[in-house]
């Protein structure tokens, strides 16, 4: 790969960057036949470093590796975004929540699955840095996909002392008997029922 | 080449560019095997009917309505008998061409000759469906966002102010559970209830403490403070994540002592 | 505030947000002692679209506003971050999509009717969770079914600064002008519609 087009490539990666990459992580991001190895990386990210100086951003190397930041001169101004209310979580939001609570350890794909639509990586993004969810370790199966659970901060934002005090599936669905037509449990009612008066946990 | 003599009765197979073809091409069926995936191929009944007319290269302004119909049946006759969920709205198509195909072979009389063709809605409807068809793909490939590029995630340096957060109710929360167990069918509501909340929770908890690269002591995963009731919670959780096959219990001779390990290449964020 | 100062202060701002910002909002972002109004935020904006011209991402000027995104020709490299491939949408969808930017304000029975097979609801609620599609009334007829439009999102992510740009449908072609030797009707020749191109409605 070219000097100029791999320092390009190397600005769109950190550009949309979540968290600071170090070099070698850097160098996984291409293939053998791009031929670009620590030291071109090295040199590329000079030269970005010395593209940055007239702008409102730099490039900043931490212990954890590289990661373009707003300089402070502009702080002033970018804090203006989050001069807004909070705004509310999404319905969307609510229930990847709760699937999360209910199903951990879950994939992002089981979550889709169950709910039959895709979640946008905005959700699982909002629960992580509210520290309500975190990646708990990978699923052995191809891509070895992130497995959410909740968290401590979790418990006590609800005041929980564990995931024992969150009501039983049963009390939920009790809410669903009072509407029939939903035909919920229709199919094998009494098997339904019997496994749902479980408390959870409690008779094992 | 001579003009070709209008007689209603006697349709050939097929005409093409005004052509009469009197022998079927070689590549007119869906091979059977295709047939299982045949509901997620096609997008309904005019799908179908447009592969049909592509695959013979016909024009769709003429189409040979006799032999179309026929293939038509063929794959709603096929489908019956292998009891695939067939929607209702292959069966109303299979009405309305076997009706256009009655239509088509009743002689026309001169008084009724300001009569449309019979083919004219449907080949409407299909021109119509194509389009939108066409429109799709066309969708599909303008380049977008997450897929073809990405808004910047640079971070921003801001001045220290706390924000304030959404304020979440539980019962919002369980609400919003409730509406997935309303919607998810039977299969998976039964599922998320056999297990119960305490396992899972403890499993998230092994999860957390596993390392990926050392094996963990098996004695060590149990609190004994916590009772006999803690104690077997560990246990199916641990038994649990065995059988999901996310961790892998290793015990090298009889009465050696027993590890767990996160499962084999997995490791811990 | 000075042109230079003005120009990095958006650099900044853009870099940061989380949504496409029109020139009315930037405005908001400074004080009156800034002395800023929108032609000079225009003409800076101006000057930093020519200032990515040798980057990796580029000033996207999309229906709601102005984003900094990555350039094409490096998808491949930035999409290295996720573990997992972007979500493929089913063409079942996609003609759902396709058929409401095109006639909307359209019923689902419409859709229907083109499409001739039934459109599940999870197709319409997934276009509507990620806000590509809403309700923009209810047709006046028995039932009141909802009648769907797209929305600013749906154009912000196909990077579209309006429906203008979807490009146009294709053509019918005249059943009667075709096949004049067919027997067809010669008493009412166009009864199809001889307008061919057709773009989807301006306004939304």
């Amino acid at each position: 790969m070219q000097a100029e087009q791999l320092k390009r490539t190397l600005d769109a990666i950190l550009l949309t960057a979540e968290k600071p990459l170090p070099i070698d992580k850097l160098v996984l991001y291409f293939r053998p036949e791009d031929t670009v190895n620590s030291q071109d990386i090295r040199e590329a990210l000079q030269a970005l470093e010395e593209d940055t100086q007239g702008r409102g951003f730099e490039l900043k190397k931490t212990a954890s590796g590289y990661r373009y930041k707003t300089r402070e001169a502009y702080k002033q101004w970018v804090s203006r975004h989050w001069e807004e209310k909070p705004k509310k979580y999404s319905r969307a939001l609510l229930e990847t929540l709760a699937l999360i609570i209910y199903r951990q350890p879950i994939t992002r794909a089981e979550i889709e699955d169950i709910r039959g639509v895709a979640v946008s990586s905005q959700i699982i993004k909002t629960l992580q840095e509210r520290e309500w969810i975190r990646i708990i370790g990978h699923k052995e199966v191809p891509g070895r996909p992130a497995m959410f659970g909740t968290t401590r901060q979790f418990l006590d934002y609800f005041n929980l002392k564990s995931l024992n005090e969150m009501p039983p599936l049963a009390d939920i669905q009790d809410i669903d008997k009072l509407y029939p037509e939903l035909d919920f449990s229709t199919e094998k009612p009494t098997k339904q029922e019997a496994t749902a008066q479980e408390q959870p946990g409690s008779e094992h | 080449m001579q003009s070709y003599p209008p007689k209603q009765a006697e349709l050939p197979f097929a005409i093409i560019e005004g052509k009469p073809l009197s022998t079927p091409p070689e590549d007119l069926y869906i091979p059977p095997q295709a047939l299982e995936v045949f509901l997620d191929t096609f997008e309904g009944p005019l799908d179908l009917l447009l592969y049909l007319i592509k695959r013979q290269n016909l024009e769709i302004l003429d189409i040979p309505i006799a032999e179309v119909t026929r293939q038509y049946m063929d794959y709603v006759e096929m489908m019956r008998t292998i009891k695939l969920d067939l929607a209702a709205e292959y069966l109303v198509m299979a009405a309305l061409l076997a009706e256009i195909k009655s239509r088509m072979l009743l002689p026309r009389h001169e008084e009724t000759e300001d009569e449309d063709d019979p083919r004219a809605e449907l080949v409407r409807r299909l021109q119509e469906y194509e389009r939108f068809k066409q429109a799709a793909e066309a969708i599909d490939k303008l380049p977008r966002d997450s897929r073809d590029h990405w808004s910047s995630q640079v971070e921003p340096l801001r001045e220290q102010k706390e924000t304030p957060q959404p304020q979440v109710e539980l019962h919002e929360v369980l609400l919003a559970f409730k509406d997935i167990l309303t919607r998810a069918d039977m299969n998976i509501s039964h599922e998320i209830e056999r297990e119960s909340l305490s396992v899972r929770e403890r499993m998230s908890q092994i999860l957390a403490t596993l390392n990926a690269d050392t094996f963990t002591d098996f004695h060590t995963l149990f609190t004994p403070e916590e009772g006999r009731m803690g104690v077997v919670v560990t246990l199916i959780a641990l038994l649990e994540l065995l059988k999901e096959k996310l961790a892998d219990i290793v015990q090298s001779e009889p009465y050696a002592p027993i590890y767990i390990q996160v499962a084999q290449g997995a490791t811990d964020s």
